[in-house]
């Protein structure tokens, strides 16, 4: 109990607590110690990456011996992870070699595959987005009627297309497109996110500081 | 065949297989999506040995000597212990390090640029002196809504008290400036999605021509033809 | 007239996204609409303030994104970068998004390779490096201890591109593109620097007006719009210029679904 | 014209005390001292405002690292600017006013200043014609422990810190007021009607794992919707893509069938395992909801794009739908397709308001008085600002809105 509860609450207050106040130390040896703390950190990240890449790689490792349908995929998930390392400890993970900047075969396997692929999967959206837009998006009140109209009118001034449309249109009014939706986003919807970032802010200290005193402890995993 | 072109085929069939969702789920995407997993595992384990394992750590502290780097590879060692379910209870002391860090710098910094830079900018003169003396112009009128909105929205998100008398109206006019900021990022949104449609089709278009062996119309006429083959062989089945 | 509604009410998925791809498709097909995107202030801002910078001041740009947001954030680091190097300032790249990376390198070697800039002494390419905040933080105290070695091995200290740079502090003005968490927040939260601008994606552009207002950002490149901006402003017609015409017809085709089901909507709901 | 030897000699004595001012002005009397505050890497320089000061007049401050000299120019500016006044600092460290002048030297040549030196400065007046300096006068640059220009960061954190510590102190002794979210009161509503319709519920606990604050209060709201549903005996479905969150719903949807005493009810494919794949998963909740029809679907939680092709799914199924969420990129669509959308933190109201966790409900009270502070501050600081450019008196606001301005 002491060693798996206390230490760990009480290394999390020490740390919060000295960090929190060096902000307002000026002093060169609060500055060395943020500096030396912070290196610290930077290579630690690196090994809890490994673990969150070790975790993914086992949660699809145990697909594949347990034979649960659809294992095959998780067996194209190792092909790629063992391929793109094979050709990135063969390209010393650069992407360019020589001179030349030729491209490597890590650049080749980045370009021609990862590249698409990610790229394609979010492209997907945008075919939701027209169908769902089509679907759901109707002025059924006051609320959704306002939400409506401002996502027109931004639209209708974020392309160039919409501009003319609108020169032509509403080409009398003296307000153009463009500064419509800019003005949309400088007032109305910057003051709603201002408000949302207040209530963020306090959020995130409030979390912050119940981290401090112990009484979050997520960051303990199970059982915590 | 040159790698420029084989890379031209790959890619193009790469994007094919996953467009191919927006017809139904289906191996092609499957694969390609599991593909896309496995390719960037893969990536960003290769840059963690090669941009930060051997340069900032395995060199500095095997080669350099450099021993204060013994502290954070103890914490990060520690972090490991995850890995044995007998000792994992050890991460903990690494884990609140890190979260003790973070959100003892935390507090300040987001007091300073989430609580008072934004209501600095908030809390301006809603009337301007110029020349002709105080006037209350277009400018002025923006900066009244801003704070009225600002105001508006945290009412809404007020919990201590019922949204009665002189705070209902309040708290309905800030649901109507997150109505008005949803449709606007909405707006923004799809130009966002749009992008990435942009630069898939620019490539597919680019694959289809000559100079690639025509490669993104070959194969989706090769993936049609699987669907098609498809189809008919379940329709004889159920007929 | 109520059956028609109903009957396009209830289209199959299916055909909006074929009629999605028709319009993504159809300035291939037409070729360039050539309608020109208004410059708006807050891109201005930012290309304002690269030219006031007097030449030989260093120019930090941090590319925090991956391949998922290539087409809108790569033209606007290309803009951007290109914009640096016509100016004579000295280029420091980084990033903090791993699987951007790659992209990253491209954008430096290419551009650079363009004006004839000499790695080393007209830019440098830190590279990516775990623990973004941490990272951010370190380069505010020290850039040296943060990366002491760059994306290609080298000794960080001594490069001349870096003379008399220490900390964020000692770099005029900086410039985050950002597609998500790390990002321009985290920059404004952790970050000291001096005058920072942001450049993202179109998602998550709304939500930094707050920032912009404040003055914590001195300028916003917002999306591809944006980065059609800036190249408007560079006057070379890139990538992002040329995928604004996708833009008008998706956009307009969007417009005219949510026109088309709100007056179908409408139309079924009087009569009941 | 008339020109009487009275009015030449008034004008002459003018034009006397004029020149003798100006061409004889001596610079005025400089002080240095270590700027508070700092990390001891700089050097606060004061001195007076004197009446020869005009725009083409130049005061120029030199430095040097020893009495004797070299001294070297560090700064040349119009006379007639940084006062007092101009200096960004709070009114607690920092005394505005036009009366005096003052430069902070961070180098001299170049060279940053070091912490623990003796460095030597002198004050020049230049009219056009090279200046002329005063004597020079020294200070050492030291570090300090504490800067006072934060100090109301750290007084906002330290009342921050004791109201959260207070109110959750308060919520463990005695029930606090929430008030009721509307999205909830449609849940009773939403279940009824799927047992009238014989229809089955369905409950989506959003994208994230158990580590996630948005799926911590989604098991805390399903908690609830599975005891009415219990009670109601409708059907429910809650399709996973986290085993990990799987397994806490079942221990979940389980005690809330007890509570509800229908444990005879309780079946264990309630909570079920699709895929971990964000948008087979998707495809695959969609072609249920298709088949099955639901009468009411409660997507709660952190979602990311699939947000969309759900809610529009649910829509066109008519059912009922109750969204919550804090991925605020997805909000719009859950705001148009839905019935009721609980908006970022009405999600964790929600679950604080249902669950009575002492450590919730006291954290969000916390907050309201955060928010209402801030609020209050706001409108008086609106209210003052505005007064304060209607009168011209906007220095004295300042006393005001500096408590919560940021000056790091």
């Amino acid at each position: 109990m002491f060693l798996r509860q206390y230490v760990p609450m009480a290394i999390a207050f020490v740390m919060g607590v000295v960090f929190a106040v060096q902000y307002y130390v000026p002093h060169p040896a609060s500055e060395e110690l943020l500096t030396t703390v912070n290196d610290w950190l930077i290579v630690v990240s690196g090994f809890s990456m490994v673990l969150g890449l070790a975790s993914l790689m086992g949660s699809h490792w145990a697909k594949v011996r347990r034979g649960v349908p659809g294992w095959g995929y998780s067996l194209v998930v190792f092909l790629g992870i063992l391929g793109t390392l094979a050709v990135g400890i063969a390209s010393k993970g650069k992407m360019f070699a020589g001179e030349e900047l030729t491209l490597t075969a890590l650049g080749w396997v980045y370009d021609n595959m990862l590249v698409p692929l990610q790229g394609t999967v979010f492209s997907l959206l945008a075919f939701f987005m027209a169908s769902a837009t089509f679907r759901t998006f109707r002025a059924r009140n006051l609320e959704a009627g306002l939400l409506l109209t401002a996502a027109f009118l931004v639209m209708l001034g974020h392309v160039p297309l919409g501009e003319y449309i609108w020169d032509k249109v509403l080409g009398f009014l003296p307000p153009k497109a463009d500064q419509v939706m800019g003005w949309i986003m400088n007032v109305p919807n910057m003051a709603a996110k201002r408000g949302i970032l207040l209530g963020v802010g306090l959020g995130m200290i409030a979390t912050s500081l119940k981290i401090i005193f112990g009484i979050e402890r997520a960051y303990m995993g199970e059982g915590g | 065949m040159s790698p420029e072109l084989l890379g031209a085929w790959v890619a193009a069939g790469l994007t094919l297989a996953i467009f191919s969702f927006l017809y139904k789920d289906n191996p092609f995407f499957k694969f390609g999506e599991h593909l896309y997993i496995g390719i960037s595992v893969g990536y960003s384990i290769t840059l963690l040995v090669f941009n930060f394992m051997i340069p900032k750590w395995w060199t500095p502290l095997f080669r350099e000597g450099r021993m204060s780097l013994l502290v954070p590879t103890a914490l990060g060692l520690l972090i490991w212990t995850r890995f044995f379910p007998r000792f994992s209870w050890l991460s903990r002391w690494a884990f609140a390090f890190v979260v003790g860090f973070g959100a003892g710098i935390a507090i300040p910094r987001t007091i300073s640029n989430f609580i008072f830079r934004q209501v600095e900018s908030t809390a301006v003169p809603l009337v301007s002196r110029g020349q002709q003396g105080v006037s209350f112009g277009w400018g002025d009128f923006s900066n009244f809504l801003i704070a009225f909105g600002v105001l508006s929205v945290l009412t809404y998100f007020f919990f201590s008290v019922e949204h009665k008398g002189p705070i209902r109206p309040l708290a309905r006019a800030g649901v109507l400036f997150l109505m008005v900021s949803f449709g606007a990022s909405f707006g923004y949104t799809v130009m966002a999605r749009v992008s990435l449609l942009f630069g898939r089709m620019y490539d597919l278009v680019e694959y289809s021509s000559r100079g690639y062996g025509y490669a993104t119309l070959v194969l989706l006429g090769l993936m049609v033809a699987v669907f098609l083959a498809q189809a008919l062989s379940k329709k004889r089945e159920g007929g | 007239m109520r059956k028609l509604a109903e009957k396009i009410l209830s289209m199959d998925r299916r055909a909006i996204y074929l009629l999605m791809a028709s319009a993504a498709l159809l300035p291939f097909v037409t070729g360039p609409l050539g309608l020109p995107s208004r410059v708006s202030p807050e891109v201005k801002a930012v290309y304002d303030r690269i030219e006031s910078l007097p030449e030989g001041s260093p120019f930090l740009i941090s590319m925090d994104f991956d391949p998922a947001s290539k087409p809108e954030l790569y033209p606007m680091a290309e803009a951007l970068v290109r914009h640096a190097f016509r100016k004579n300032l000295r280029v420091i790249g980084m990033n903090l998004w791993v699987t951007g990376s790659g992209m990253a390198e491209k954008i430096l070697s290419d551009v650079a390779e363009e004006y004839g800039k000499k790695y080393g002494r007209d830019y440098v390419y830190l590279g990516w490096a775990p623990g973004a905040t941490n990272v951010i933080l370190g380069l505010g105290q020290d850039i040296y201890k943060t990366y002491p070695r760059d994306y290609y091995g080298n000794e960080t200290s001594g490069m001349p591109v870096l003379e008399g740079v220490r900390t964020l502090k000692d770099i005029p003005f900086m410039v985050d593109l950002a597609a998500g968490d790390p990002g321009i927040e985290t920059w404004v939260v952790y970050g000291k620097a001096k005058s920072m601008a942001g450049g993202c994606t179109a998602v998550i552009a709304p939500g930094m007006y707050a920032f912009l207002n404040s003055g914590q950002l001195v300028g916003l490149i917002g999306g591809m719009r944006g980065a059609a901006e800036y190249e408007a402003l560079l006057k070379e017609m890139g990538k992002a210029t040329v995928g604004m015409d996708i833009q008008s017809t998706t956009h307009v085709l969007i417009l005219g679904l949510i026109l088309l089901s709100n007056f179908a909507f409408f139309a079924t709901r009087r009569r009941r | 014209m008339r020109l009487s030897l009275k009015k030449v000699a008034i004008v002459c004595l003018f034009v006397f005390l004029w020149t003798s001012q100006v061409l004889g002005a001596q610079p005025p009397p400089l002080s240095a001292s270590d700027l508070p505050g700092d990390d001891g890497k700089a050097v606060l320089l004061l001195w007076p405002r004197m009446p020869y000061e005009a725009s083409e007049v130049f005061y120029v401050v030199q430095g040097a690292e020893g009495p004797e000299g070299p001294f070297e120019e560090i700064a040349r500016f119009p006379s007639n600017s940084r006062y007092r006044t101009e200096r960004r600092a709070p009114f607690w460290t920092w005394r505005k006013g036009k009366d005096e002048h003052f430069f902070v030297v961070r180098t001299i040549g170049g060279r940053p200043l070091e912490s623990g030196r003796e460095y030597y400065f002198r004050l020049g007046v230049d009219l056009g014609e090279g200046p002329s300096f005063g004597p020079a006068v020294s200070a050492i640059p030291k570090p300090n422990w504490f800067d006072f220009k934060k100090l109301n960061n750290l007084i906002f954190m330290v009342l921050l810190a004791g109201v959260v510590l207070w109110f959750i102190g308060r919520a463990r002794k005695k029930e606090l007021f929430l008030r009721r979210i509307p999205g909830l009161d449609a849940i009773e509503e939403a279940i009824g009607r799927a047992t009238e319709m014989g229809r089955p519920i369905y409950y989506l606990t959003g994208r994230l794992g158990m580590s996630s604050v948005s799926t911590i209060a989604a098991t805390i709201i399903l908690r609830d919707i599975a005891k009415r549903a219990a009670g109601y005996d409708a059907q429910l479905k809650v399709p996973h893509t986290d085993p990990v969150v799987m397994a806490v719903c079942r221990e979940v949807v389980k005690g809330a069938y007890l509570e509800a005493g229908r444990p005879d009810a309780y079946n264990e494919e309630i909570n079920f395992y699709v895929t971990d794949d964000q948008f087979s998963y998707t495809m695959a909740v969609d072609g249920m909801m298709v088949r099955e029809r639901p009468a009411a679907v409660f997507l709660m939680g952190y979602y990311y794009a699939e947000s969309l092709l759900l809610a529009e799914v649910g829509a066109s199924v008519g059912a009922i739908q109750i969204a919550g969420t804090d991925a605020e990129h997805q909000l719009p669509f859950f705001v148009t397709a839905c019935d009721y959308t609980l908006i970022g933190e009405e999600l964790y109201a929600a679950s604080a308001y249902l669950s009575k966790e002492p450590a919730l409900i006291g954290t969000l009270r916390a907050q309201d008085v955060g928010k209402a502070f801030l609020t209050a501050f706001l409108v008086l600081g609106a209210i003052a600002s505005t007064i304060g450019v209607w009168a011209g008196i906007e220095h004295k606001i300042d006393y005001f809105l500096d408590i919560l301005r940021d000056f790091s």
